[in-house]
């Protein structure tokens, strides 16, 4: 065949070099058009069928538009209270230390209510991975104002921006998970670029790695669009998320 | 040197019209179309399919994992 | 006079602030009113109803089975309340989309192609308002001075420009609505 | 002057806050109440009134944030649904062990667990008969209209502090949800703190000299004392059986059945009222609007002059039990009610009281 | 063979959880009853079964390690006192929600809030009633000796397997620090995965293929689905309502007086007895083991032969709802209690019912 | 009068120069010998009285052995449920802005029950001081691990040594609190010898300082023996402190 | 038999443990026993008691307003119990801090100077050995014989060295038991 | 120059006897009483109070405020 060959008959005869992995259901994601956590789900899922380990992994759902990550993760999983996914992960871990368990959490999830489980499982080193989508925002319900949501940013809950004066600084939790010792591996990555996509699988990767060698807790946050909060295209939510949530939460690695 | 050339299938009806895919194609391959699927989005289709690379980009940032991506490589012309 | 409307569509469709219209219309004629809307997540993308009431006396329940008028832009919402309009009652649909037209012969079907006139109108902000038209049209249940206040209550101060818009767009409504079986 | 406004039921709730004078309103959003601290975020009340407003933690922040201002004398707010609302269980059961005067709202959803975010009204033995620990009783309001949403702040905060005791409006998602017609009363202003000295007396922690000082606590470590203060507390609860019960009665004077029903299933009763007449049955309906102190006595009344009573609740049956405990035998009592989200409909509810008591 | 003890009420319960083969326990401290924790900790039970036991950040992070042990399948074990479990109730909702086997221990103490730290058996409310969110029901078991501290182990696994269900066992400070004479079983042996599976069917979490995996959830956003959850959940309750329900009678032959107490009361009231049948009164004890399911109708049939019934507990009156409940009329029914964490000596309950019934 | 002045003349003519202040009631401590938490609890009321705002004072007691603080502490006192002291604080303070608002907490109470509401009071910057006595142990309940217990340290709960690798590091709270904008200042003392005391006293002014100047959250951590627990004698762990929770919890001001 | 036992005094002087060695010699001695404690914040410092049960039938009620006995070894410990004997019934104190002695004609008072005879022994730990010595003297519940396995079984392992002199101690308090009044 | 001369109250039954003050004062005045008081305790007395100079070590360091320190600083000499 030569260069003239129709898409048509590269479908046919080519190599398939991507394709929805069997570890995501064929279930149609319930999220926005251009939600970052379809990308989260899938890389996930991803890197466990890479290792090879999804008959070995059990997730944790949060509460959060990614509460039916479970209709979508095409593994064992389990739907947590809200904020109480990494105690839910100490659970089932401390009886199946060699299983691969992790939460998927947001950042209303993790870093407001759920502080308290967060930096306790930290605190241990629980052998876990978390996976932290944290959009600024809560999304599932609303769009109100998270810990996480940037000065001046509007919310439904902050609608005339929010106000560092009343209600504090957007929190870096993930630095602050870094500074606990039972914490080996904590990065920051987003998903809204291919090159940023490969590279936030890397980092999963490496955080289930970490798992498979007991070596601590590991923390992949993710910074994503939430364009139907943030009441954008996706497109241009994209944009903006580069524009001002990345000074804000810089890429990369901050410990291991 | 033979250029990869590259394929891609979307699956319209997962699609959701997101424009993420248009925007990350270095090759200009996907569109929306005018026409929306049964859940009243405008899917993307390959409208410039043959510039399609195989970069994968599209199928990377699709949230909803419509697009499947083939790679033909063709016979390298020195062998 | 009690008229009991249920009005259902895609959650773009404005299905919800045609309700509100409509209440604050009611309100403005000095009727009781209420407006219950199906919340949730089925609303993102899904489809979304909204149970209106206007009435001369003190509501009961905001929650029936059978309506006097079942509004329905689109074909799950015909699927789902063509049963439900009362013998004698009135079934308005858009037909742009439906595949399967209603079939009941004990109620009065009208249609309204309302997506069809707002293209015309080159704006599809006004498609509801043609709904709305189409319904006033056949169950004139609040006058079209009440309805012009009850938009302007409804609407936000900086959109009152559109007012004018919209009452053009009721108008055609008014006008363009069908009959398909009458009993 | 009273403002004629059309509100979804947690707005109308939200406004009156406002214009109760209230001074404080911590919350966490949760589906389907959200819209409270929306709107009070986009009112800016604090320009308003002065009036505090704060997305909290969590649900547990948010209780305790109502516990240091009620303590502190001050009009406090909090509002949540099911799941949040069991989170705030210890909170309650300090701030009634504690006499603190609070006002809380409840829009309920259907559970258990996570649930699902649609109406329900499965919370009732949690706020009734003591979701918390230890002998305390909340008083509750249940609202069946927009109008009541808001109305029953004022109400609320008025029992809550004639008998420092933290009120809860158990509402639920329908109520919350729906637009209806809401006459607004006019602004209070936020009282100061001589006025509620006056008002309520000197018990506020504002900061005292040693010799005036108040404390705040639910803690008796002596068994002696906590019984003493059991015995107070329980001697209140008395009162307020004797004088805070409220109700309502529609069509009753001749009735056959009786239906008893609460907030949105009352007003779904209503319309059973109506559909049953037009078969010739004769219906009532008694409509709790305290849940407790519950009318027992008014049902136990009635319970001489009708048939059968059922209890229509949207869920498994809970309020049936006080109901039964009104009527203690003298005839049958019988629970309908969906559940789980669903919602019954007027004809649904005739049809269970037929089956159950006619055929 | 059995093994003959004295130990402390909680410490009995502590050594049943290891011997009952429990692959878990989380909990965090509270008097009066750390000595679970304590016990547990000091007897190093992952050396003898490989049984984890961690102490938690909070009560709540203890009930949802539990839940994510109990999702495995695991036999998870939770202790706590009044304060520590309402903090639980979402938790506990959650669990009874997506049906999760486990079995928790509440040490009453006197409340409400921070209360005091001495016995009281004021959540029985907050336990049978449900102090969570949602229409749901734990089965609750009340021990009234340090035996039953250890036996309610097995049984309460057996049941919580059996049924799929949240189990609460309800005992009191009292029962939890008295010390008593205790016949512990032999050790069982954990069970293994293979085992679990065969003995209560494959839903466990714990890592499976695509095509056989498992869900544990409580969330169904359709309502249509969610009723039916509740549906199957009320349809399971109404199984154990008939197949569970267990009670002691005591005396109750020819009894002229019923007391109905449960757990340390029930032991007070035996005595009670002897002293009425030295005062020549003749007077029976009814006491349910299980306080869900519960004996309503034996009840009801006791209410047949005798002139009162008078429930005796730790609190200001909770249960006698229940009996009132069962006995619907048919004789008078009054509640005795001392609370606030003071416990009524047998002549105090004797006095009592011959006040209320007699003179 | 000469150097020949007897002790009891002395009392008679010379000057005061130390006495229990005002602000601590007469009540006798409910403290177990030699327990710090009277000295913490002395100079806290020092300061006010020294500031002059006894009066518009309103402190948090904690669960824990302070749970009867507001017996001692003769001011404007609330009880907190366990943990939730910062949050009690809060509403408190958002309506009384001008008051002297402070929460005592132990470690068990602020550091592992409470680490959510200690969390995002901090990361709010709510206007109020934390009194934070950190003795390695809940002392209350009968002496078991908190999350700050060292590791190998004997408690009811881990009665061969905290297991660091089961039940991770002792937690410094007090840096991770550092780490947010909305805390002005963080500062550990102890108070174990006179010259502490003195320290300790001045960082508690700061704080209300810093309260009057409205500047944010401030937190004073006072490292402190719990001898009880610990199962020594109050000087012995006055001396066990010193070797063994300095190092781990070493003294000095972390911010501000 | 049923002999329903108050022990009440210091925290610090070994008041549960003495109840916990006397539930344990019940038990060697094949009776049904029941020990519950006082116990909360109160005990640090403060005061603790401990009902303590022995009985050949199941023991109802751990929970008594009366006692056969009471052993009372301070003042407020006895101005709390002496009222709770049992008529005919008996009252066992330590003067030791003793100022207003006990006053009832209805029961038999002993009194045992234990804290005296402890120092003799030079060891403040057989203190409460020789107030069970005393009150076995007066109640023969248990054998001696019983006691010393309770002993065993009540003290950990390391201990057991201990056994013979808490054995002494009890033959002393078996020994220096005095009777103040009998009825 | 003359030497600061001081002298403490101990509050004996406020005393818990935890031995701190007597190891914080720097001239040994403080020692702990042989009797016990009210609560059974052994309070602290300053058993060689002539040595006292009034540095208040011994009150700081009290958990119990149980001692008040009074200072006298005689004439200086040379005025
Ligand atoms: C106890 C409790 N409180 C509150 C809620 C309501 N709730 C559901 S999701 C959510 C926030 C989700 O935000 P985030 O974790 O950021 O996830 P996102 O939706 O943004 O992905 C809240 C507050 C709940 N379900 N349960
Ligand atoms: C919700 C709740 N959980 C647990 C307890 C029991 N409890 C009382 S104090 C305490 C720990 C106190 O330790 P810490 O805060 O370090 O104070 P300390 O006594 O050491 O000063 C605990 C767990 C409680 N009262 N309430
Ligand atoms: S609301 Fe936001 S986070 Fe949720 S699915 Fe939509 S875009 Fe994603
Ligand atoms: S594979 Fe690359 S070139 Fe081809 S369509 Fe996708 S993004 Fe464009
Ligand atoms: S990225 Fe995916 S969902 Fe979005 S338009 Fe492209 S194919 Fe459709
Ligand atoms: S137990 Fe510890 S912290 Fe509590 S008073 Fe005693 S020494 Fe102090
Ligand atoms: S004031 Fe100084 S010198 Fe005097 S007794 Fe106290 S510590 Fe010793
Ligand atoms: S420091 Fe205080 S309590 Fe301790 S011995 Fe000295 S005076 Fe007594
Ligand atoms: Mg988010
Ligand atoms: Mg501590």
């Amino acid at each position: 065949m030569s260069n003239n060959i129709t898409p048509e008959e590269i479908i046919k005869n080519g190599t398939l070099v991507f394709e929805k992995t069997k570890l995501m259901t064929d279930a149609h994601l319930s999220y926005c058009p251009g939600c970052g956590h379809g990308v989260a789900h899938r890389i996930t899922m991803e890197v466990l069928e890479e290792m090879g380990v999804g008959d070995q992994a059990i997730g944790i759902a949060p509460v959060g538009c990614s509460v039916l990550a479970y209709d979508f993760m095409n593994i064992d999983m389990q739907q947590a209270a809200h904020g109480r996914a990494p105690a839910v992960a100490t659970g089932i871990k401390r009886l199946y230390p060699d299983k691969f368990v992790f939460t998927y959490q947001g950042d209303g999830d993790l870093a407001a209510i759920g502080t308290n489980e967060t930096i306790h499982a930290c605190n241990r080193g629980e052998n876990i991975v978390i996976i932290f989508i944290n959009n600024g925002i809560y999304g599932m319900t609303g769009g109100q104002m998270a810990p996480t949501t940037l000065g001046g940013m509007k919310s439904s809950t902050s609608p005339y921006g929010r106000d560092l004066g009343m209600t504090g600084h957007p929190i870096k939790i993930t630095e602050m998970m870094a500074t606990l010792p039972g914490v080996c591996y904590a990065t920051r990555q987003a998903v809204h670029k291919p090159g940023l996509v490969r590279k936030a699988k890397k980092a999963i990767r490496k955080a289930f790695e970490n798992q498979k060698d007991k070596k601590g807790l590991s923390i992949v946050e993710i910074v994503s669009n939430c364009n139907s909060g943030w009441k954008m295209s996706p497109v241009k939510s994209n944009e903006w998320l580069e524009e001002n949530m990345l000074p804000v939460f810089p890429l990369g690695d901050i410990k291991g | 040197m033979a250029k990869i050339r590259g394929a891609i299938v979307v699956d319209t009806e997962r699609c959701k019209g997101c424009d993420l895919c248009v925007v990350a194609c270095p090759t200009n391959v996907i569109a929306l179309n005018k026409e929306v699927n049964g859940k009243g989005y405008n899917p993307a289709f390959p409208k410039n399919h043959e510039a399609c690379i195989a970069c994968m980009n599209c199928s990377l940032v699709c949230p909803d994992m419509c697009i499947t991506v083939y790679r033909y490589k063709p016979q390298k012309e020195s062998v | 006079m009690t008229e009991e409307i249920i009005i259902a569509g895609f959650g773009g469709q404005g299905v919800l602030s045609m309700g509100k219209i409509l209440a604050y219309s009611g309100i403005m004629q000095d009727k009781e009113v209420s407006w219950m809307p199906s919340y949730g997540p089925e609303m993102r993308g899904g489809t979304a109803n909204v149970t209106v009431i206007l009435s001369d006396e003190r509501i009961s329940s905001p929650v029936l089975r059978d309506f006097d008028t079942a509004i329905v832009l689109n074909q799950p919402s015909l699927d789902k309340f063509e049963k439900s309009v009362k013998p004698g009652g009135i079934l308005l649909y858009d037909p742009n989309g439906i595949i399967h037209p209603p079939t009941r012969k004990d109620i009065n079907i009208y249609k309204i192609d309302a997506a069809f006139e707002a293209s015309k109108m080159k704006s599809s902000k006004t498609f509801n308002m043609i709904v709305l038209g189409a319904f006033l049209k056949l169950k004139p249940v609040v006058e079209m001075e009440n309805v012009l206040k009850g938009l302007k209550k409804s609407l936000p101060e900086r959109h009152h420009h559109m007012i004018p818009m919209n009452e053009e767009a009721i108008k055609l409504g008014i006008a363009k609505v069908e009959e398909v079986h009458k009993i | 002057m009273k403002e004629l406004k059309l509100m979804k039921g947690n707005e109308a709730f939200a406004e009156a806050v406002i214009r109760e004078g209230v001074d404080a309103y911590f919350g966490y959003p949760i589906t389907p109440q959200s819209e409270v601290i929306e709107y009070l975020m986009l009112e800016e009340p604090h320009k308003r009134t002065g009036m505090v407003v704060l997305q909290a933690e969590s649900e547990i922040g948010a209780i305790h944030m109502v516990y240091g201002a009620a303590g502190a004398g001050k009009k406090a707010v909090t509002s949540s649904s099911s799941p949040g609302i069991s989170l705030k269980q210890e909170g309650i059961s300090y701030l009634a062990g504690s006499e603190l005067p609070c006002v809380m709202l409840n829009v309920v959803r259907g559970g258990p667990g996570l649930g699902t975010i649609q109406p329900s009204q499965a919370d009732y033995f949690q706020t009734v008969k003591g979701g918390g620990h230890g002998d305390y009783k909340l008083i509750v309001l249940a609202p069946a209209s927009v109008q009541e949403m808001a109305d029953f702040v004022e109400d609320g905060f008025e029992l809550a502090f004639k008998y420092r005791n933290p009120v809860m409006i158990l509402s639920d998602g329908l109520i919350g949800q729906m637009m209806e017609k809401v006459y607004l009363k006019p602004q209070k202003p936020r009282l100061t703190d001589e006025e509620i000295r006056e008002k309520y007396g000197n018990w506020a922690t504002i900061g005292h000299k040693p010799s005036e000082r108040n404390i705040i606590t639910s803690l008796e470590l002596k068994s002696e004392r906590q019984e003493k203060h059991n015995q107070k507390l329980q001697a209140k609860y008395r009162k307020v059986e004797k004088n805070e019960v409220r109700f309502e009665k529609i069509n009753c004077e001749n009735a056959d059945y009786l239906l008893v029903a609460y907030g949105s299933s009352a007003r779904i009763c209503q319309k059973t009222i109506q559909l049953g007449k037009e078969k010739g049955i004769n219906i009532g309906l008694l409509r709790p609007i305290t849940l407790w102190p519950f009318p027992s006595e008014e049902i136990n009344k009635m319970a001489d002059n009708v048939k059968g009573i059922l209890s229509v609740e949207l869920s498994t049956g809970q309020m049936v039990e006080d109901v039964k405990l009104a009527v203690n035998g003298k005839v049958p009592v019988e629970h309908y009610g969906r559940f789980g989200g669903m919602i019954h409909s007027p004809d649904e509810v005739l049809e269970a009281l037929e089956e159950k008591f006619i055929k």
